[in-house]
């Protein structure tokens, strides 16, 4: 029985690194408001990679400097940031074609659920009295060439977001290429849930038993 | 001549009808054209449906016009927000309609409004809720759902300097819808920073052409 | 029987100058290549017309001097042009949408045929070994608020270009507002072509005639 | 690093395999793109597809290309030039395939594929030859034609500057279709007079941003 309590799980700084890192020079990329935008502080030195914001901006550069705050150049969270020396400013709708028409490399989504087909749900838990809302989450799942998907692997009563079958409403279909959480690293292949890396002091047998669905052990040196 | 400068912004909102559906830029308060907006509020119409990214930020801008009862139906992507709580109580006491549309479809189409398409099959949405019960179609081996275009009887925009043919330029991220709703309305109110004399505007830097914009109203820039 | 040798036909100047008087001031306007090309320069003083060219120009002024020939600055018609004070420069897709999503107040066009509902024949022949082109005829066609055309109201043989149905390949169904021609002003309305002015010399009874199809008289005055 | 800067148009070209579609800017010699034609014709790819608005001027660029007998197909608006002797004989030889496109319907469709789109309705062509068996359907009273999306596997384009992300602005009426095949192609070439330092055009006048663009070609200014 794993002592999960005292497990050294991924904090989430750890997971943005670990995103980060699977990001190749040269991609332009798409960061999701919320857990995902921490990705922007681990891009490796070295590599130059674009970033992308549904508002408008390729080339965006990390938040300014307090007082330097600029109203008019936000992120898709409405948070200030800045420009990079080769930013470009364009309309939204040049901007969703971007996402749309597949000319991003990669985007990183948070995530409620996430099934072993690649359907994602993250927009809407389905609760009767909550304001729904959905921004450009539809868009970027869709469009990129390759949906990561960054979240805690349980929820906090303890169910696994790596599901047979996504209970929340659909953000897209079979649109997920991979999942990070703070216990694991899984793709989606055609076979389903394919497991690259675990923590430290967890078990592939303990892993498939919390997620409480089908994985694949995918990891170098598996068989 | 053609000169689309309005002395006030009271004077470009005076001819919007109950019923009206308004085009309103901004993402956040990024190119939210608050002057207009005020104007609005001033002038009285009521029964609007607001098409915008947001449904409002606190008790300013269309925050205030929903609080003040004049909007029947919200179409926007992303009407939650810390500061939503005049949309937030409308819409769960029942008094106001939403249409959720994801911020592409809603920028696509405005745009196939803007130049005269259709309907256009969309990859977004697909075999989720807000499909809702949209014809789908797979084309090469993809499934899409037909979108229909989004016309405004009116837009409101809000661009850093403009000219008397209506002419814009934007500033940074505060251009986001501002170019697609100038196209999609039937009539288009900028409101702007600063109006320049005709030919001060580089033609190669031109965002949003003349012909797409038909009131043009001077704001103090920063009084937002 | 008239003279039809003799008669006060109108030259394409003055055709040209015609369609010149009924642009209002302030509109939107595409001439397209060939006889429309003309109207430019008959635009009235003191009206402020703006010329779109559907290859990236709003704001389109008159030709350069000889020696100031720029061909980046160039009209559909591929000659060169200049650009006024408030001219904007935009891609063809943009263009395109500026006629198709009827934002263009006037297009003025050449014609082969117009039928009685407006049917606009004017980008081929049909001939067998004729080399089709349609550039943006077909987009104006039906994309301008108005449509008028402007063409010699018989062919060379003699022919009525009016006809109750072109026999050319169809630009546009049901498009034209008006035609000018060198013998008259013709409406398209609900009940057919309406004539609005015939030149001097030339009744109604012989312009019907000639133009062999079903005419109305809409001309002030008449009854 | 991101650094798009080819060597030569010549490098630019070099993967281009018998087959390709290829999309190509201009409108008559205004934004035509000679030196990667150029490149190509030396480089020998055969059975091209060209999508572009004329089908070449005498013998310089894609009137060269057809000469050299390359071209299986050309997609245009506007074949019939004054000086477009090469395509009307390959033509009238039955020695070519034409696909004639109403040029709106050429810049759209071109868009559709850049931007995602399945198909739209489109308002063009309806009633005419051109239209073919498409489908058709009335939306709001008005018939609207089917039409799908035109990729390419290149795009060759002309801009004035670009940087080595591919940032790039154009010159007058050259800029054209530039920005709408920047979109629609797998892999983007643009020759351009001049390379500027990253940083040196300005985010508010950059025309199409670097995603769009794969390959950047610094060529030598009206050499053509």
């Amino acid at each position: 029985m794993v002592d999960f309590q005292n497990l050294a799980k991924m904090s989430r700084d750890d997971m943005a690194a670990r995103v980060a890192a699977d990001i190749p020079d040269g991609a332009y990329v798409n960061l999701g408001i919320g857990l995902p935008t921490l990705v922007a502080n681990f891009l490796p030195a070295g590599r130059e990679i674009v970033l992308h914001s549904e508002n408008g901006l390729l080339g965006m550069g990390p938040a300014p400097a307090k007082g330097d705050e600029d109203w008019d150049l936000t992120n898709a969270g409405k948070q200030p940031v800045t420009a990079l020396p080769g930013a470009a400013y364009f309309h939204h709708a040049d901007s969703f074609a971007m996402m749309r028409g597949g000319h991003l490399d990669i985007c990183v989504l948070g995530a409620y659920q996430v099934s072993s087909t690649g359907d994602l749900a993250n927009w809407h838990t389905g609760a009767a009295d909550a304001i729904p809302a959905v921004g450009g989450a539809m868009d970027l799942a869709i469009g990129a060439k390759k949906t990561f998907v960054m979240m805690e692997h349980l929820t906090r009563d303890g169910q696994s977001k790596l599901v047979p079958e996504c209970s929340y409403p659909l953000t897209g279909k079979a649109c997920v290429a991979r999942v990070y959480t703070d216990l694991a690293v899984v793709d989606i292949r055609p076979e389903g849930f394919v497991v690259t890396h675990i923590i430290p002091g967890l078990s592939f047998e303990e892993l498939a038993r919390i997620s409480g669905v089908t994985l694949r052990d995918g990891r170098i040196g598996s068989t | 001549m053609i000169n689309k400068i309005c002395a006030s912004a009271e004077a470009a909102v005076a001819d919007i009808r109950d019923g009206s559906t308004i085009l309103v830029g901004g993402f956040g308060n990024a190119g939210m054209p608050f002057d207009l907006i005020d104007a609005l509020i001033a002038q009285g119409a009521r029964d609007l449906v607001i098409v915008s990214n947001n449904a409002g930020n606190a008790e300013t801008g269309l925050g205030k016009l929903l609080k003040e009862g004049r909007v029947r139906k919200v179409v926007c992507s992303f009407p939650r927000q810390v500061d939503s709580y005049v949309f937030d109580g409308l819409y769960r006491a029942g008094k106001i309609e939403l249409e959720l549309v994801p911020q592409g479809n809603l920028s696509e189409r405005m745009r196939a409004a803007g130049a005269g398409i259709g309907a256009f099959f969309c990859p977004t949405g697909v075999g989720t809720l807000l499909a809702g019960k949209r014809e789908t179609r797979v084309i090469d081996g993809r499934t899409y759902v037909l979108e229909y275009p989004i016309k405004g009887d009116f837009a409101f925009i809000k661009a850093l300097k403009g000219d008397r043919w209506g002419n814009l330029i934007y500033r940074k991220t505060a251009r986001n819808f501002g170019p697609v709703m100038a196209m999609a309305a039937a009539i288009t109110i900028a409101e702007v920073d600063e109006v320049v004399d005709l030919g001060a505007l580089d033609p190669e830097t031109i965002i949003t052409p003349g012909i797409f914009v038909h009131r043009v109203v001077p704001v103090a820039p920063g009084m937002d």
